[in-house]
């Protein structure tokens, strides 16, 4: 780590003393400081919840919109702006649940940005409704019966739409966290770090104690770019959960279809008046 | 004698009548012969029954007329669906094998074995073309060009393809021309001269390419799909990125997301799609990113008439959006004026930071009219961003201006971060949850609302000075309440029109100049709520008559609303 | 002299002042003290700044004054922040150890070592409850009282913490008792009497019950959750079924299906969600489904202050889903009518198959009022549904009946099977591209606008007849307006309210009997651009004054109407 | 195949002469009639686009809801009326795009309603933009450079998901579909059979020879209770396409957990004016 973090931002933060997010945010910083970006080169996007607070304690550019709608948000200001750094990073409940659709379309089309999902398998800012990823059984005031459907695994949906880079963390690892961000970052393509993250007040189930006692990091025996084995890898939840680079493929991205390395990003572009007369003369 | 001549080329959808419509269109344009073309089809791909209305003239014309003085029927439905429409006298084109046309002292039956033709000149799929050979030969227009135009637009086809339609119009001409040639239809003669033919889509196309958009995302939605289709053929040209979302919300975002970032962004989208877009729309009013919205009306609620016209989504655009924020709507009259309207939208979007709608509809998009030249000196592109080197540290995104305008910049321009936000937030973006930043922010947002008042645009007074009567209408409708005013004054009317192109910030004072003094007002509108009416009254609070209304997916035409004029009058 | 005592209790999220707020509430209420409580909270789950407020009185009592005479402060902030509002006197219950608060005249400083009483009762987190029984001691409320309700409170938590908790009150009781016995705030006598507390949120989920809901859906957003959490949790034992959706679109849908299939269904949200139901709303309307949308208003556009209070989404509602079809709006004043406006709503989206809003606010949902009792038998359940066997064959889903409302059936009621449609339809719900079916289609939906209007609801009169000057509200600001009218009536200004809760059909009549010939009318409303102010102009064209505003996302309260209204006295 | 449908409607189709979906309304015909249905116990749901006519040409209840917004709609009135047969038919795009997040969350809830989805592989009714399963390459008005986005494969996520019951079908196969149909509907739980539909006016790289070309029946040796081999299997695609059930299993279904067999459908039910009393007392 370094000695001054200069994506640091001072102030308060409106989280719960002992949130994971905290600690989500301190890997974000050093994985900016270790990627050698500066401030002003970094967009971090967010949709709206605990997670999606992040933005605003950072010192990057940020986006923080709708609830869910990250993703396409990310996706604008990537495709406008190629040089900036895209980060995303938000809830399970916001890009699983009301950002589903997003969630699947992003992946597919490949565009060159980095997804990290706060996952405390619980709505935090909404005062604890269970998420697309609240574990079988999870009793909350909207859920009085336990949770009977079946939990989202977002990392063997990533697998089968092919994302370029998924892995999961556990937040209490900051720099296991921090090395994967950056991981996610240097590789082309969509990454995905789904990070799991207690909810002190809310997630009495899946706490850090019960986070801690299971997630082990995958050795470096284990062969991320073998499709199938990541697959039941992924599956893998309950007495042992892997963390670490679970999937990793080199897929064409999203740009590489439609801007060369050195063609100007959108922002410097500018429309020819001669171009314009054109279109009008096509219609004599 | 003035030319007023009006054709209609009807069958089902899949028969090429678009080519039939496309080649005679061309044709007469290149003629120096005035159009307005519309269109009526089926939400289908093959099959129903569509129909393509030219009306021909020596001098603009701006909207169509019911009774086409020449129908191309290319099935027998739509010799039934048209006939008692027909004018007197009428022509009708028509196969002689397969078609029946009832005997009638109006109409002159035009029996060519087209289906024939077509076999013989290589299959079944050239009768549009042996059809559209025939309607030259009885226009007297010119063989050669019709020649040219095939080869030109099949030109990516098979070479077979191509011999095929041309033998068969080449054989419809020739068939056409011997049988019939003392038949004297001739449309008049006109000052040649090359106009061109625009439709809507093409215009706010084109408009949005010329006010320097740079991204576009949406999701398929008639009738607004012509437009995004449009740019997104020439994206490649023009450098700009266009991207088919998974759904309207996604396609919203998507251009917040770019609009944040500092490029120039729209979406076009229909009501369902439109409603899609609520929340973003409110996102953009919060977080003051410029994006521009075509939302290209259709009936509703819900699926409606998904390929007919109208203009009942006013109410929607004026209020979408939970939460309070300013907006500017505009609603093109022809296409002519909505390729300069979607520059003007482009600019302001950026100036103001605030959404604009572009309130189009079917009958806009689908209508064609001749113009000299669009001149893209009317309307400038104009940049509002603050110039590269000049952004004044610290940068505050939601600085609280006199104007309500904050300095617009770019994600890392002159090496600064800043963030963009949804919520109540300091000048900085950041969340706050004080009452005072709370006051204050809606306050700047709002007084974005003078300036934007005086981005001047209409209403425009039309006929007689101090007349009596006055038609009000907005958007559309222009062309057809124009045309009955043209035509009530012909019959000694004291009639005028007061057209509204910009719809919001409501043009208050020059409403009241207009308007205010009086007696006799009704609001033309195709919505069966009088949504402008409501608004007219809200904002002026004046008092008008029974307002015109069309609420069955048609646009309006002269004879509608002289007809509603006329009973009123009794 | 009447009671009139006000107490605040402040804190950070998470230090448990919700328990002390209950537990003085309920013991209060069942004392026979009339109560109003408000809630201040921010969108964060620890920490911050919150505080609730509780207001006794010895007659109903309609809204929250600023000046509280008693502070509970669980922390130094909390001191910091009301002490410039607190009245003269007041009283300050604090820790003594970790608070200090500034000396004073009018403050009486209770000092208590809450922190130190909660460990030597076992633990550092039963602070709240050690200062809710110095609290009590202070009263003179009853220290059994307390305990039975902490021990039925805690029921479901250990006996380790129930027990620490009992301990730590009774600590804080027995230490207040001694150390201020000759303290006497006393906050005066009333006839003891069972009342009940109820707030906005659960008024309207019993009432959504009692109006026979079946089906609930929501995906959560504050300040909404709060009915749809009440109702889940009912769920089981009422026969309901209740989902928590993946996002709003699906929750209106899902709400819609279910309304479809013939059961009363509603969905609960806010603004954001309002908005991404815009287009299942005008599926409501197309394919005319009952559908109630309980929609409870904070502060926007976008995220805007999740926790805060406004109506801001007035014009949304009026015009929400593309496409033109009826509605119904009612906005309840208080926790009582909410309950009622419920089971009313419930029945009139079946009775005419439209959607119907509670246009509620967080203001609404999150205070509490006191009350005799809650009458089933003044709004009934009633079908109306076409009964099992009475089903007339050939049965028409759309119906073109003269009322505009066709009789309604679930699927495979009777053996019959029928389609229920969102295009443009034929009666029996099938797809038409016919301009005449479309034309009665609107109109035969537009016909139920006379039943509608019908279903009388307000607006309420309130204050001396023939009134000078006259308040217009509308919704949640009613307590503060009734009672800054008693104020004003009081110091014998000549005014009086005109209240709405039905909103839409708008009561065309009613309001120009009792507006039209008024001079000096000013709306009240929690928003900036005066929503209703403009409605009811358009509605009724009457001029207005300047109308009393608050966009700050906090209540109106008396002193704040007043305020405005002398200044303009001036 | 029965002599009579009477599930059978006449009128007119605003369907392309050659189209697929004639092809799988005859499907869905003759699964009604062998499942011994009657037209009022059936409810079909549909979105909008060609394949969303579907309700409006069999004589069966119907909704015809919003364009992506069938499934949430059917779980509506299922759960309303779960004596309703309830079964969805809607367009690639509908159920894939524009529905995604509800084809997700769906599965996730494995409802007893069937999903048959005619995959045209294209946007039908808007006159042919690419939809979510368009192959590679494929050059459309809206995608002038082909598709480079990657093709979704609901298959494959429906098996990730825990679908009770995934399969593929080809239109023209009429009564292989017929009998997938029967069998999702007799699964408990959520069934997806995915058909594939030759759209003549707009897919002319996936044609009706192409299709016929590339199926092949699954024999009886495959075993779809196999998860990962079920996951491979529905990844192939190119030159062979495997049609038939792909993936079954027997979890839990939504209403499992909420009603008994015998209780009365939500539509039955009253509420007790006692109990609201109750609600209210509890509020002293
Ligand atoms: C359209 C919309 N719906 C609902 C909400 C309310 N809301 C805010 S945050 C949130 C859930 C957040 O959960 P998650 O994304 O998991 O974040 P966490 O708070 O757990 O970090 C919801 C439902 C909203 N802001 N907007
Ligand atoms: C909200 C909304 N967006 C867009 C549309 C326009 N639309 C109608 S059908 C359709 C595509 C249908 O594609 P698919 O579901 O694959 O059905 P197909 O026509 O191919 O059978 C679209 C985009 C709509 N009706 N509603
Ligand atoms: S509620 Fe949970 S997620 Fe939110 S800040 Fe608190 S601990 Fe973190
Ligand atoms: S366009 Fe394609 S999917 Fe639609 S009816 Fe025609 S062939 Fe079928
Ligand atoms: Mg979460
Ligand atoms: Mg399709």
């Amino acid at each position: 780590m370094t000695t001054r973090n200069y994506f640091h931002s001072s102030g308060e933060r409106a989280w719960c003393p002992g949130c994971g997010d905290y600690s989500i945010l301190s890997s974000v910083e050093n994985a900016l400081m270790n990627l050698g970006k500066k401030p002003h080169e970094v967009l971090i996007v967010s949709g709206i919840g605990q997670a999606a607070k992040l933005p605003h304690y950072i010192n990057t550019n940020g986006f923080d919109g709708l609830h869910g709608r990250a993703l396409p948000a990310a996706f604008g200001a990537k495709v406008a702006n190629h040089k900036l750094m895209v980060l995303v990073t938000s809830g399970d409940g916001d890009i699983y649940g009301e950002g589903g659709n997003h969630f699947i379309h992003a992946i597919r089309r490949n565009l060159d940005i980095t997804l990290v999902v706060h996952n405390n398998q619980v709505y935090g800012l909404t005062k604890g409704q269970a998420s697309p990823t609240s574990d079988l059984g999870m009793v909350t005031k909207t859920q009085p019966d336990g949770v009977f459907t079946i939990p989202f695994n977002p990392l063997q949906i990533a697998i089968t739409l092919d994302a370029a880079f998924v892995a999961r963390s556990f937040s209490k690892e900051i720099e296991f966290t921090s090395k994967l961000i950056e991981e996610g970052v240097n590789t082309p393509g969509f990454s995905l770090i789904d990070v799991l993250q207690p909810c002190v007040s809310f997630n009495h189930v899946n706490t850090c104690q019960w986070y801690s006692d299971r997630v082990y990091q995958l050795g470096s025996s284990y062969n991320p770019s073998d499709k199938s084995k990541s697959y039941k890898k992924s599956s893998e939840w309950g007495d042992k959960i892997p963390i670490g680079v679970i999937y990793k493929n080199s897929r064409r991205t999203y740009l590489d279809n439609l801007i060369k390395p050195n063609d100007l990003p959108l922002i410097k572009r500018k429309t020819s008046i001669k171009g314009v007369e054109s279109l009008i003369n096509e219609l004599y | 004698m003035p030319i007023d001549f009006n054709i209609t080329i009807a069958g089902s959808a899949g028969q090429g009548l678009q080519t039939i419509a496309t080649v005679l269109i061309k044709v007469l344009a290149r003629n120096g012969y005035h159009l307005f073309t519309s269109q009526d089809y089926m939400s289908r791909i093959r099959g129903g029954h569509n129909f393509t209305n030219v009306r021909v003239s020596d001098k603009p014309i701006y909207s169509t007329r019911v009774s086409p003085q020449l129908l191309v029927a290319l099935d027998q439905q739509s010799v039934d669906v048209h006939y008692k429409h027909l004018a007197d006298p009428a022509i009708i084109i028509h196969d002689s094998d397969t078609i029946k046309v009832r005997k009638s002292k109006k109409i002159q039956d035009i029996a060519i074995p087209l289906a024939k033709l077509s076999r013989e000149s290589g299959g079944s799929v050239y009768v549009n073309s042996a059809a559209v050979g025939a309607l030259f030969a009885l226009l007297r227009l010119d063989l050669k060009e019709l020649v040219k135009f095939l080869e030109a637009s099949f030109a990516k086809k098979s070479f077979e393809q191509t011999k095929g339609n041309i033998k068969a119009a080449t054989a419809g001409y020739t068939y056409t021309s011997e049988k019939y040639q003392t038949l004297n239809i001739h449309i008049g003669k006109v000052r040649k001269k090359n106009l061109m033919l625009i439709n809507g889509a093409e215009a706010i196309a084109i408009g949005l390419i010329a006010g320097g958009i740079r991204f576009i995302s949406a999701y398929p939605m008639t009738p607004s799909t012509g437009i995004f289709t449009y740019i997104t053929g020439k994206a490649r040209k023009f450098g700009i990125i266009s991207e088919q979302a998974e759904d309207e919300i996604a396609a919203c975002n998507m251009v917040l997301g770019a609009g944040a970032a500092g490029v120039r962004a729209a979406v076009t989208t229909s009501g369902g799609g439109l409603s899609l877009m609520c929340e973003g729309i409110s996102l953009a009013g919060a977080a003051e990113i410029p994006i521009v919205i075509a939302n290209m009306q259709r009936p509703g609620p819900a699926t409606g008439f998904p390929t007919r016209t109208a203009q009942e989504d006013l109410d929607l655009v004026l209020n979408i959006g939970h939460g309070e924020f300013p907006r500017f709507i505009f609603a093109p009259s022809t296409a002519e004026e909505a390729f300069y309207t979607s520059i003007h939208a482009m600019n302001l979007a950026e100036k103001y930071q605030v959404p604009v709608f572009i309130l189009g509809d079917q009958h806009l998009v689908d209508s064609g009219i001749t113009l000299d030249k669009l001149n893209q000196n009317k309307v400038k592109y104009k940049s509002y961003m603050v110039k590269s080197g000049n952004l004044k540290k610290p940068y505050l995104r939601y600085k609280d201006t006199k104007s309500g305008v904050s300095p617009l910049a770019y994600y890392g321009q002159d090496k600064v971060a800043f963030i963009v936000d949804s919520h109540i937030h300091t000048e900085d973006g950041h969340i706050s949850e004080d009452m005072v930043v709370a006051k204050k922010l809606t306050e700047k947002r709002f007084r974005k609302i003078n300036g934007m008042k005086k981005e001047f645009y209409g209403p425009q007074y039309y006929g007689l000075k101090n007349a009596k009567r006055i038609f009000v209408s907005w958007g559309s409708t222009y062309g057809a309440v124009r045309e009955a005013i043209d035509t009530l004054l012909e019959k000694k009317n004291s009639v005028a029109m007061v057209h509204y192109n910009k719809i919001w910030p409501f043009p208050v004072e020059e409403s009241i100049k207009l308007l205010k003094s009086r007696k006799d007002i009704r609001v033309v509108e195709n919505n069966y709520q009088a949504q402008f009416n409501r608004l007219l009254k809200r904002e002026i609070k004046i008092n008008t008559g029974e307002p015109i209304l069309r609420y069955d997916g048609r646009p309006f035409n002269v004879q509608y609303i002289i007809e509603k004029f006329e009973k009123r009058q009794k």
